[in-house]
């Protein structure tokens, strides 16, 4: 195989040798039920508690405020719709953005169609949640606000601190999808008065199929999945022990690399956004300058459609994206594009690298011609670019 | 995702470009994916057409259909362009992913505009062409859960 | 460490060497998004396929009637809250047992608490549903029957053929949490006219956190878990990759093995059973003698303790249970042995031994020793215990 | 799950059996998890708790807590005897997991019935024991999610 140059890392990471190496004795060796009553079972226990430690000291959260889902949508659906449920008769307001993740924006809905009333901020041109807007937004009846800590697209790291303290001035349950920025910024639920925090293994170098749902203490959510009495009865399934016992070691590596480590990728992603715009005309970066996240650089290029331009960056063994990738399915250009103002057809034209620890000025150089000369050929084939 | 066929046509798409002074020239574009196609037609004296162009702003479906019809179209009269559908051009490209299927209407469709100009420009009536919508984009059809 | 003689698969299984194997590659080589664009993704887009069609085959379904979740639990929840929406407008009643997994019976009561009705039908000494009160208790208003395959506590098959046709001869939707049946018994979905099937793969040598939910084409559920288009836009969140591909791996090598390996556990069981109930004085089998789970005995021991029992079995190196692991947490006696009519003192000197492709004789023996001199231990403390 | 203090006295449980004849007998079951303990001492006339054995139905704690409440009486006056909490039962045992608190209240208990079983059969009032439950389950102060 040709080399790849992984530049995805938004959509999904490769699980670190690290975290196989912590994993794999929970398949083969220590496979037992956590919930069972003999010794054997214990060590799956103690992984369990062990992973939930590492965890909560990352969030600077306590033990028993954490609660493992199978990913980040899962914790998206559970935060929004069982604390729906739970405050139903204080409210039935949900204030949340207009860039969330569909895991977000598709459980607002739903919740619309049960009877909710979900106000959408909008954001400003670099992709910032308008605090005044947010609360001119605040009513008697509102019961939770759900702001995401960074953008997946664009990479756009809110003020979840003042979102927060807005929040708790006015009693109301403050969730926030860090499944982005968990691992790449430094967070803490106390100082940034965060109620539930959703977060996802697969985004930070640990396996897909795991993540956590934070409720803080006294947070009055039902169960999302119902059964067993795993999670402190709150939700049910027996757990995913080798998972859980990745995403602990995820999460410490995360943690303990994070200052260099992000540190590397900003100093990278920085020389890519000064050589594209720079080399490239008619091109735009998407998001905020510097409020962003560490690794994430997103263009638009105009008269220039995304998917070609993904088509042909495969073919130079470039991974990336165009807008979410969960959304890939779908025709719309991107809502978070959309929603900073950009027309339609340049909402089109985006790229979105995200770059990891193991990137390279090299791969970056490389980078930049492939994107120089695929723009120029998409370009000339293009009924809407006269030169 | 896509056929070889389709890689082939949008790796090295066959007659893209425009033609001056072209006989009919047709832009079509889908609300829906924002996509647009534009072809040009070089039809002679005996309604043959000679060449045929285009420029495209779309997805790799979108090139590869684009290209693809163009080498259809080539040598062929008025009437047996107007008989090219989106079927034929897809079945010449090994088939398209479900979701990619409306792109190939596309073709179809720019095909139609361009010679619905060159119809109105030399003011001829072709037998089954119709006045072309500009944008192509029907309903989905699929479920919501 | 002291040998281990491992018989509480019905609770977990080993993860297989051979699914281990299969898995690995996906994260950390191929580990790309099956979202994605790029050729790499694609790698792992046919790697899911590749499982779903393996699962299809082994259920005799299609592959888009496969919908993959992270496990049982999911399922179950799923197939419940999402019929139960979906077909409101046609009636609130759902039709159960008393005997199913609290994943059902949990969802059951929370959707009594929305309003809906649910019938939880008795079962016999043995634990079969009876097919006349089922019969009684449809109305015109019934939309879901939801009946266990198999028990996950005493292991009796129930007759699911039988419900599926009155299910359909009535036009009610027919589920069937197959946990604990699937890879055990053979299932075709058709001649059994089952609608929805749940499954979890730690049950069945494949790895913890993932399963499955078979819909039928054309049954009208809705998302439990809103967000990104996976799953055909029913079951949003990156996939599992790793653990789909060993989850398929996993369904492989039971189909494979079935007879051979069911043929061998159920002669071994059956001797179990014969010795345990030859030689240890007031114990009775629980559940039916030959409809029951290949590899599944439950014994009660009258005037013992369940926990105290598999406190001294573990000393001796012997996982075991008593009721279900995932309810270990509670100090209920069993629903389960209530409900085929256990006195409440017998009922909590249950013990379930679950053998796997690996147990052998000697392990029996041993277990069987183990029993008898621990059975005698306890009912000399047993106040209850006269001799 | 189990300190090693309370698996030493779940293995080796000290003081399993029946005195015939006791001077009191007390039985204590718990509704909730269906387990039962039984509890003779045998007291001299000094009032002094010469011995004392127990019988027990139930989980690995309930055995535990029975031995170490049978050590912790075995030589203490009456009253003293009264005044061993569940709580001080726990703490010999190196404590318990939250679940299995209510098994060390059995103990209490039971000391409590046989106490009160031998009041009443040497007609003596025992200053602050007062006739003990037969069921001692409490309302379990678990949430419901
Ligand atoms: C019959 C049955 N249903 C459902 C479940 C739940 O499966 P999981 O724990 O994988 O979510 C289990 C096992 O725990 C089971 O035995
Ligand atoms: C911001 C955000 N929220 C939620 C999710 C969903 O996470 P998962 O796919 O692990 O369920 C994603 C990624 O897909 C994301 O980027
Ligand atoms: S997606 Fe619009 S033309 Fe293909
Ligand atoms: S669980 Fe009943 S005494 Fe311990």
């Amino acid at each position: 195989m040709k080399k790849l140059i992984y530049l995805d890392n938004a959509a999904t990471t490769k699980t670190a040798p690290e975290v196989m190496e912590a994993m794999i004795p929970y398949f083969t060796e220590y496979y037992g039920n956590p919930s069972s009553v003999y010794d054997f079972a214990g060590i799956s226990k103690k992984a369990l508690d062990e992973s939930r430690e590492t965890i909560a000291n990352a969030l600077h959260a306590k033990e028993n405020e954490i609660y493992f889902t199978a990913g980040g949508s899962e914790a998206d659906n559970w935060a929004l719709k069982a604390t729906a449920e739970a405050y139903a008769a204080k409210g039935k307001h949900i204030i949340t953005t207009k860039i969330e993740h569909h895991a977000i924006l598709h459980t607002g809905e739903y919740l619309e169609k049960l009877g909710y009333e979900v106000t959408y901020l909008d954001v400003d041109e670099f992709g910032v949640v308008k605090l005044d807007q947010l609360k001119k937004a605040i009513r008697p009846d509102t019961i939770l606000i759900s702001v995401m800590f960074a953008n997946n697209e664009i990479g756009t790291i809110q003020p979840i601190k003042e979102i927060g303290e807005i929040a708790h001035e006015q009693g109301i349950l403050f969730h926030t999808d860090a499944v982005q920025a968990f691992g790449q910024v430094p967070i803490d639920v106390d100082e940034y008065h965060i109620d539930m925090l959703s977060a996802s293994g697969h985004k930070l170098n640990g396996p897909k199929g795991i993540g956590f749902l934070y409720i803080r203490k006294g947070v009055k959510i039902r169960s999302f999945v119902h059964g067993g009495a795993q999670e402190r009865k709150r939700r049910a399934g027996t757990e995913n022990v080798p998972g859980i016992v990745g995403l602990g070691k995820a999460v410490e590596l995360a943690v303990n690399t994070m200052e260099e480590r992000t540190a590397k990728e900003k100093e990278l992603r920085d020389y890519l956004i000064d050589r594209v715009l720079k080399e490239v005309p008619y091109t735009r970066l998407n998001g905020h300058r510097t409020n962003r996240l560490p690794n994430n650089a997103n263009f638009s290029f105009q008269f220039v459609e995304g998917e070609s331009l993904l088509i042909m960056l495969d073919m130079d063994g470039i991974c990336g994206s165009s807008g979410s990738a969960c959304t890939s399915g779908s025709l719309d250009p991107s809502h978070v594009l959309l929603a900073i103002g950009l027309p339609h057809e340049i909402a089109h034209g985006s790229l979105r690298l995200t770059l990891s620890a193991e990137t390279t000025k090299e791969d970056i150089d490389f980078v930049v011609e492939s994107i120089k000369k695929i723009v120029t050929k998409l370009r000339s084939m293009s009924p809407l670019y006269e030169d | 995702m896509y056929s070889e066929k389709v890689m082939d046509h949008f790796q090295n798409p066959r007659n893209v470009g425009e033609i001056e002074n072209a006989s009919g020239v047709g832009t079509v574009g889908n609300a829906k994916c924002g996509d647009i196609m534009r072809m040009y037609l070089d039809i002679d004296d005996d309604g043959i057409i000679r060449d045929c162009k285009f420029k495209t702003f779309g997805c790799g479906a979108a090139v590869a259909t684009s290209s693809m019809a163009t080498e259809l179209v080539k040598g062929k009269t008025v009437q047996e362009a107007l008989e090219i559908t989106n079927k034929a051009v897809m079945e010449a490209l090994d088939g398209l992913p479900p979701v990619k299927v409306h792109c190939s209407l596309l073709a179809e469709e720019a095909i139609h505009a361009a010679l619905w100009d060159y119809a109105q420009k030399h003011d001829i009536k072709i037998e089954g062409l119709e006045k072309p919508k500009s944008d192509i984009s029907e309903e989905e059809d699929e479920e919501d859960y």
